[in-house]
């Protein structure tokens, strides 16, 4: 407990001693991030992962321009099949080429949906890992 | 089976050798028990490598006992302006109460019951503070809000911890028909403000989530909670108050029988009233068992055919049929 | 199922497979690990389904823990399979020590430490210098005493990859490189056998006394880097920091504490062995 | 203790015992969990123990300092007391 007493102390008085002027920050800016878990990390470079789009939750549904689930007949959505894209075809493609088989607009509209996944879904844990290593 | 025998009677691994050691720290991973055992045998002599394995799997113990008393706090203050009873359920229960149950147990997701009438309040709070929904899929949601015993899956934005919000222990389609009301009323309050259920409806909902609910996957680890639980209970009037409250739900029949498989397996000091015969059993005996030296599930066939039946409890069968239907149209 | 074991530093692995070409290839590129007796992890190769173990044959990466995100690989791929499946015990099991997402080579007693995004060159750096009067820990990761704050070394094979194949081929001694593994999703891949010394001298730790985070492709140079930055960065790169708890939060404010960092750009393998050896020479 | 403190430069990292989480904070998280020691406290009586050591913009000064506070209760590193 010493040590940690001992860190604690040290810590706040370095900070807090001199008379000098404090930053309070901005209205509506956060002061605080939290560390996450990055298992994530590993997955991509440990790991072959794959990114269904879209997972089962979207099957039968087509993507819209910002990667929304939306009907088969929507105007301007593209087609899905279900297709699964590697880790490092997704990756490549959040730098600017075009997914595997797809036209611009097409990948565009992919990538945005991988960008919506949220932790539960299929391929989230593979493109969480992504994002922590581009 | 090695993985039973070593939580029933811990110095039985004096005789395991190497490849015996490796098959048991295999199965009890595959199980979600390696935190357990590591518990059973603290203190006894184990080889230098295995020490260090179980001393690895205390470690992500603290880790899941800790996050998941954290969850249950941020529920709290999440809830604080809500007045009915919050109660925790399963692993995080067993951990905030203290109980044998928790020692060393994997604890995953959040799981809270609240009053049903009150589900839409608890949802907007919960929204208000972060939590947010898993799935965006109408289907699935329509289906939980009208035939399952939970509100669809939260999880926090922050966090990217799940919650899952219960009104009652089984889904309203199930046959037997648990009477919530009395449950949460009865629930017990712990010191920071939480509840959790009585003792005799702590080992009922673990007696239903295994055999009512569930295709037994992960069930050696929910039959020990279940032996814990009836071996932590030493009022003398226990084992008539879980028959009656156990009747009283509509859940005599699993209770007996979770009793009866604990007693056989893990050796739980049961009623001699309670120690009767039955054919079936086994088959469940096998169903959980069926683990191999590499961790791998075995007898496929049986494993079939108890993940039918758990959709089978669930639903009455013509909801079944177009329930298995749109889950198999929507595969990819 | 057929069955290979290894240590690897302080971690005992059992590789099932339902082949036998993947044990026989592990056998060879591991043969001069020792050979544990019981086994940390359990990893399994196993087909995908019953017709794929026979026709085009496609492995799936089973063990005590998996990914569900995990995708299979073709049969001649199982070497990389193998080698993913024990690296993802690693970072999902491991609680021993504080695992960083990195590369380390020691000499003197004292330890260099290399992390980075894939892409950085930390792989590459750590075989090069292994070759250059260094001894090799390891290029994926470094494991932090929790009481001593030590470098702990985990020297795998070297998974050398597309360019860097032919450049340490250049450097490293023949005899000691597994198959050219064509067409993976890494590209290509070869897995090399880090030098005998290494391999004997696993069990030794080194204090950690200079952390770089290198990048490839830029013009040669050293910046510095904020302490915050650094400590993030070493959280993304931990896969067991937030489940380590307390021991963690002190292991990782030790090594920042007490550890010179700095980031380098190079464009040339020997670019960055200068930045290294200068850097070195430096802190004596 | 509660938490574990470590500066690192203009940005603290907080190792909270309770939930295992590390927060990296910047100022002035550090200099209000300081001053407030195990004290309950007002946000005015937090700007008028900074004001001692520190100079700071007044404008804003307490609705900024409320605005850390809450941030810091949504994590559960304070806790708000009803009144």
């Amino acid at each position: 407990m010493d040590d940690e007493k001992a860190a604690h102390d040290s810590g706040l008085n370095n900070v807090a001693t001199r008379r000098r002027a404090l930053m309070l920050g901005a209205i509506g800016a956060s002061a605080i991030v939290s560390v996450r878990p990055a298992l994530a990390q590993s997955a991509a470079s440990v790991l072959n992962c794959e990114i269904p789009v879209p997972g089962p939750h979207g099957t039968g549904m087509n993507i819209d321009a910002y990667g929304q689930l939306v009907p088969r007949d929507t105007p301007g959505s593209f087609p899905t099949s279900g297709v699964k894209f590697t880790g490092e075809q997704v990756k490549a493609a959040m730098q600017g080429r075009s997914l595997p088989g797809t036209s611009y607009d097409e990948s565009q509209a992919y990538v945005n949906y991988i960008r919506r996944l949220q932790s539960g879904q299929s391929g989230f844990t593979c493109y969480a890992s992504l994002q922590i290593t581009r | 089976m090695l993985l039973v025998d070593a939580l029933r009677d811990p110095s039985s691994t004096a005789a395991l050798d190497a490849d015996g050691w490796t098959a048991l720290l295999a199965m009890a991973r595959a199980e979600q028990l390696i935190g357990t055992l590591a518990r059973r045998l603290s203190g006894l002599p184990v080889p230098t490598a295995v020490s260090e394995i179980l001393e690895e799997a205390r470690v992500n113990a603290e880790y899941q006992r800790r996050s998941a008393l954290w969850e249950a706090d941020c529920a709290r203050r999440a809830l604080v302006d809500y007045v009915g009873k919050v109660v925790l359920m399963k692993g995080t229960a067993y951990a905030a109460a203290g109980l044998m149950a928790s020692e060393g147990r994997h604890i995953g997701d959040l799981d809270i019951m609240v009053a049903r009438a009150d589900l839409p309040k608890v949802e907007a709070a919960l929204l208000a503070a972060g939590w947010e929904w898993v799935k965006d899929d109408a289907y699935d949601d329509a289906y939980y809000r009208d035939h399952m015993h939970e509100l669809p899956p939260l999880i926090h934005k922050e966090r990217d911890r799940m919650i899952d919000v219960h009104h009652t222990i089984l889904p309203p389609t199930a046959r037997p028909r648990p009477d919530a009301t009395t449950m949460l009323a009865d629930a017990v309050a712990l010191e920071d403000g939480l509840y959790v259920f009585s003792h005799a409806d702590r080992a009922i909902h673990s007696a239903t989530h295994l055999l009512a609910d569930g295709e037994l996957d992960g069930g050696l680890r929910n039959l020990w909670d279940i032996h814990c639980l009836l071996t932590e209970c030493t009022q003398s009037n226990f084992w008539s108050e879980l028959q009656s409250r156990a009747t009283h739900h509509d859940l005599w029949p699993a209770v007996q029988r979770a009793a009866r498989m604990a007693h056989r397996l893990y050796g739980t000091d049961i009623p001699s009233g309670w120690r009767t015969k039955h054919w079936r059993d086994g088959y469940y005996i096998r169903r959980l068992t069926a683990r191999d030296a590499w961790g791998r599930g075995t007898r496929p066939m049986l494993r079939l055919l108890f993940y039918v039946r758990s959709h089978w409890l669930r639903m009455p069968p013509l909801m079944l049929a177009g329930h298995l239907w749109v889950k198999w149209r929507k595969r990819p | 199922m057929y069955e290979f074991r290894v240590q690897v530093g302080p971690a005992a692995f059992r590789i099932g497979s339902a082949w036998k070409r993947p044990v026989n290839e592990l056998a060879e590129l591991y043969r001069e690990y020792p050979t544990p007796d019981i086994a940390d992890y359990s990893v399994r190769l196993e087909a995908t389904s019953l017709i794929r173990r026979f026709i085009r044959p496609s492995v799936a990466i089973n063990g005590d823990y998996i990914l569900p995100d995990a995708a299979p690989l073709p049969l001649a791929q199982a070497l990389l399979a193998a080698e993913m499946g024990m690296n993802l015990q690693m970072a999902l099991g491991w609680r021993r020590h504080l695992l960083l997402h990195a590369s380390a080579v020691e000499k003197d007693g004292k330890a260099l430490i290399m992390t980075g995004a894939s892409g950085s060159g930390k792989s590459t750096l750590s075989a090069m210098l292994g070759c250059k009067g260094w001894r090799f820990m390891g290029d994926e990761f470094v494991l932090l005493d929790l009481l001593t704050g030590a470098v702990v070394p985990f020297p795998r094979l070297i998974s050398l990859k597309n360019t860097s194949i032919g450049a340490m081929q250049a450097t490293a001694l023949d005899g000691r490189f597994g198959p050219l593994l064509r067409d993976t999703p890494k590209g290509e891949i070869r897995h090399l056998v880090p030098a005998r010394d290494a391999i004997r001298a696993m069990t030794q730790p080194a204090q950690p006394a200079l952390l770089l985070f290198p990048s490839f492709g830029f013009e040669s140079a050293v910046r510095e880097i904020a302490p915050s930055e650094i400590f993030i960065r070493l959280t993304q790169a931990s896969t067991n920091y937030v489940a380590l708890g307390e021991a963690g939060f002190k292991t990782l404010t030790r090594f920042i504490n007490t550890v010179p960092a700095r980031a380098i750009d190079y464009r040339k393998g020997e670019e960055a062995e200068a930045l290294v050896n200068q850097l070195w020479d430096d802190l004596s | 203790m509660v938490l574990l403190i470590q500066p690192l430069d203009a940005m603290t990292a907080i190792y909270h015992r309770r939930s295992g989480i590390t927060h990296i904070v910047s100022e002035p998280v550090p200099q209000i969990l300081h001053r407030m020691g195990g004290e309950t406290l007002t946000s005015d009586e937090i700007v008028e123990r900074l004001r001692v050591d520190f100079d700071f913009e007044e404008i804003d000064a307490r609705s900024l300092i409320t605005e850390r506070m809450d941030e810091m209760a949504a994590l559960g590193l304070l806790v708000r007391q009803h009144v």
